[in-house]
């Protein structure tokens, strides 16, 4: 896993993810029981709860690196990059929530799809970032591009707990906070938590390593920008000679 | 023109970017009270940037800039309110008409019936025209309409990118005595055009806008320029 | 340039462009009304219908909102008439105030006719002032948070490219509460589906905070939104 | 029917995190041809 953007901290992060997620497919798939109901449908457990967990946590890191570059004694272009970086993983945990909830939606409640509360503001939510992005690469210089998507993460981050609440009042149907009620045996517990913390460290790895690409991205327009003000100027001296009797610079 | 007070535009080595091109790559210029200013050169030389950067439109990225007394980079918003920037479009809402655009502009600076009135007098808008939606105007027409609504913003700094584009020819002398009307009055102008023969008698001093800098015209007029440093 | 009067004079401006060229009277009044009668014939059970009735005003409301400030923001682009307020150095705030003033008088104008229709339409019944009071406290909040977000997310939409596919991206999801909030309470206004007129008011009162919630962080976002 | 499913979700996650990191990291190493050590202040 070497490359231009690794560095000692995010190749012992690595190690330690890619050690998690066999753990995690060891115990998710075949230490740990299978339910008394759902018989082996809980599995998709480990993989659905983690997911739900990683794509809000990414999108209020989204939410707090917006409003970092927003506030002037922090504003800096890594808060911004961070921002879009933790997007756009919050994007694919969140697809990976919708689909591995409605495939579990399907074994232990029977339907696909359900108006229940919690899947609706999350498809809500995914469907917010994903405009998210879209403002992201609307163009304009880096500072445009930054300000305009802080202000759309911020109303983003304020949606969240609002379609939640609306919709939770509108009707709820979802499991009954299984984790919580503690009706999970020890090892069902213990491989949830094992997927948490592994699924936490991808995060973090993931993370670093997009915003060291968008870092190289955004150093690449500016060494474009740099080469591009040569040539023009070499274009202007060029057309400047002939034209006026005055001596160019 | 006493060149006492502050010029109403100095720029020194100011960069502008659209993307990541710098279509404005270090232009350095001064420009006094009162005076009329033609900036000539091939399209995409950057003559509309130069106007919307002193419009406070176009952000500057490297170097530094001030208008009327306010510096570029900070007090960007506060310029606008003293500049007028007529582009090729003339900034007008087609579905009202001349006097309820005048109306509007007025209303945004708290302008008094009598110098919206004025304004229609001196562009030539007088009852008739007044009532009719914009869209129906001439070209030329709906120009004189945009400069009066400069006009009632009390606009310091007249900016016109081509003002001439698509006027007959009596609309032109029209405009052309206009503008100098204007400058008599106070107001400073830099206009970009193509024309350059129509421009000889009037601009006092021309400027070569070429690869995003600034060169000045030896032109038969005027002193030796400022020149580029 | 005091915040108020610009925000009034752009309100003004934009009302009387809308007098002049009757785009929300003769397309978008027409367009929703179409919506309920089809709806109407489509599901043509009456009782089912006075219990859709207040969801069907909103969807109806929120697609009316998406034409109403592309139109908003057309006026504004068509002769780069945007530019010209910004050359003018007018205050963000006032024109944002100013903009979502006139989208939500449009808009109040728009849910009073849908709400009229479906009382003719659905024999919904609206019975005695508390019931009125709170349809009329729903509409006003509720008409408030589109105009608010529509404004917000048409200006941000109006100078880019995608323009058109990006202001439903954006503002759907966000007016996803409002709708449903709006919905409900309109619901327990028009005593259909078993809503308490106690529930009613609690989602009226979210519908207000939102609103008040949306023209505090809009005017504060959009300056920053449409800045060069 | 829940064997399946439970595959399928696990395929679909693991799938789609192998993708991402995969296209990161080749995002990187195209990066690095074309920017300069100073461009990568963690290096």
């Amino acid at each position: 896993m070497t490359g231009s953007t690794s560095t000692r901290f995010t190749r012992v992060l690595g190690a330690a993810t890619l050690l998690g997620t066999l753990w995690l497919f060891l115990f998710g798939l075949f230490l740990s029981p299978d339910d008394i109901i759902q018989r082996r449908g809980v599995r998709i457990m480990y993989v659905h709860v983690p997911s739900v967990w990683l794509a809000y946590l990414a999108f209020v890191v989204t939410g707090i690196a917006s409003v970092a570059y927003l506030w002037n004694k922090t504003r800096s272009l890594v808060w911004d990059r961070i921002a879009g970086a933790s997007a756009e993983i919050g994007i694919l945990f969140m697809a990976v929530t919708l689909v591995t909830g409605s495939l579990w939606g399907r074994l232990s409640w029977g339907k696909y799809w359900v108006w229940d509360a919690r899947l609706t503001s999350t498809a809500l939510m995914f469907v917010t970032y994903v405009g998210y992005l879209a403002v992201r690469n609307l163009g304009g210089t880096h500072q445009q591009r930054a300000k305009r998507s802080a202000l759309v993460a911020i109303f983003a981050v304020i949606e969240i707990p609002l379609v939640h609440f609306s919709v939770e009042r509108w009707n709820t149907l979802h499991q009954e906070e299984s984790v919580a009620k503690g009706k999970l045996q020890d090892m069902m517990l213990f491989s949830l938590f094992s997927g948490i913390v592994t699924f936490t460290l991808l995060y973090v790895w993931l993370l670093i390593h997009r915003q060291r690409v968008l870092a190289m991205q955004d150093a690449l327009d500016d060494r474009e920008l740099d080469r591009a003000l040569i040539e023009r100027r070499a274009e202007a001296d060029a057309a400047a000679q002939p034209a006026t009797t005055s001596a160019g610079v | 023109m006493d060149s006492s007070a502050a010029p109403v535009v100095e720029l020194s080595d100011a960069v502008a970017v659209l993307g990541s091109f710098p279509v404005l790559a270090g232009v350095d210029l001064r420009v006094e009270a009162g005076e009329l200013i033609l900036l000539r050169g091939p399209n995409g030389a950057g003559k509309t940037s130069l106007l919307r950067l002193c419009a406070g439109l176009l952000p500057i990225s490297r170097g530094r800039g001030s208008v009327c007394g306010l510096d570029l980079t900070t007090q960007r918003r506060a310029i606008r309110s003293r500049v007028g920037l007529l582009g090729h479009a003339n900034g007008l809402y087609q579905d009202l008409t001349v006097h309820e655009n005048l109306r509007f502009w007025g209303a945004t600076v708290g302008a008094s019936a009598q110098e919206i009135g004025a304004a229609e007098q001196r562009m030539g808008l007088a009852a008739r025209l007044a009532t009719v939606p914009v869209e129906r105007l001439s070209a030329g027409q709906k120009r004189r309409t945009a400069l009066a609504c400069m006009l009632v913003r009390r606009a310091q700094l007249w900016l016109l990118d081509e003002p001439h584009a698509g006027l007959d020819a009596a609309a032109r002398d029209d405009l052309d005595t206009v503008l100098i009307d204007a400058t008599r009055s106070g107001a400073t102008v830099i206009v970009a055009s193509h024309e350059l023969e129509r421009w000889a008698g009037l601009a006092a001093r021309q400027v070569e806008v070429v690869g995003g800098h600034l060169n000045p015209v030896r032109s038969t007029l005027e002193t030796t320029p400022p020149g580029r440093g | 340039m005091s915040t108020a009067r610009v925000a009034l004079a752009i309100a003004a401006k934009d009302l009387r462009i809308e007098r002049r060229s009757r785009v929300m009277l003769n397309q978008v009044l027409p367009f929703s009304g179409v919506v309920m009668v089809l709806f109407a014939f489509a599901l043509d059970k009456a009782n089912l219908l006075s219990r859709v009735a207040p969801g069907l005003i909103w969807m109806a409301t929120l697609f009316s909102l998406l034409v109403m400030v592309q139109r908003s923001f057309a006026v504004e682009t068509d002769d780069r008439a945007f530019d010209a307020l910004a050359v003018a150095g007018l205050s963000p705030t006032g024109l944002f105030l100013g903009k979502s003033l006139a989208l939500a008088v449009q808009l109040l104008v728009l849910d009073v006719v849908l709400v009229l229709l479906a009382v003719v339409l659905y024999e919904t019944k609206i019975h005695g002032g508390g019931r009125l009071a709170l349809a009329a406290v729903t509409i006003v909040a509720a008409v408030s948070v589109l105009a608010g977000i529509g404004t917000l997310y048409g200006g941000l939409a109006a100078g880019s490219k995608g323009r058109d596919t990006l202001l439903p991206l954006l503002l759907l999801p966000m007016a996803a509460p409002v709708v449903i909030g709006a919905t409900r309470s309109m619901e327990a206004a028009f005593a259909t589906g078993g809503i308490a007129m106690r529930e009613g008011w609690a989602w009226a009162g979210l519908l207000v905070a939102l609103g008040v919630l949306t023209t505090v962080g809009g005017a504060l976002g959009f300056s920053a939104l449409i800045e060069e | 029917m829940e064997t399946s499913f439970v595959l399928i979700s696990y395929a679909l996650t693991f799938g789609g995190i192998g993708v991402l990191a995969f296209g990161l990291m080749r995002r990187a190493r195209q990066l690095a041809q074309r920017t300069t050590p100073e461009d990568r202040p963690w290096t």
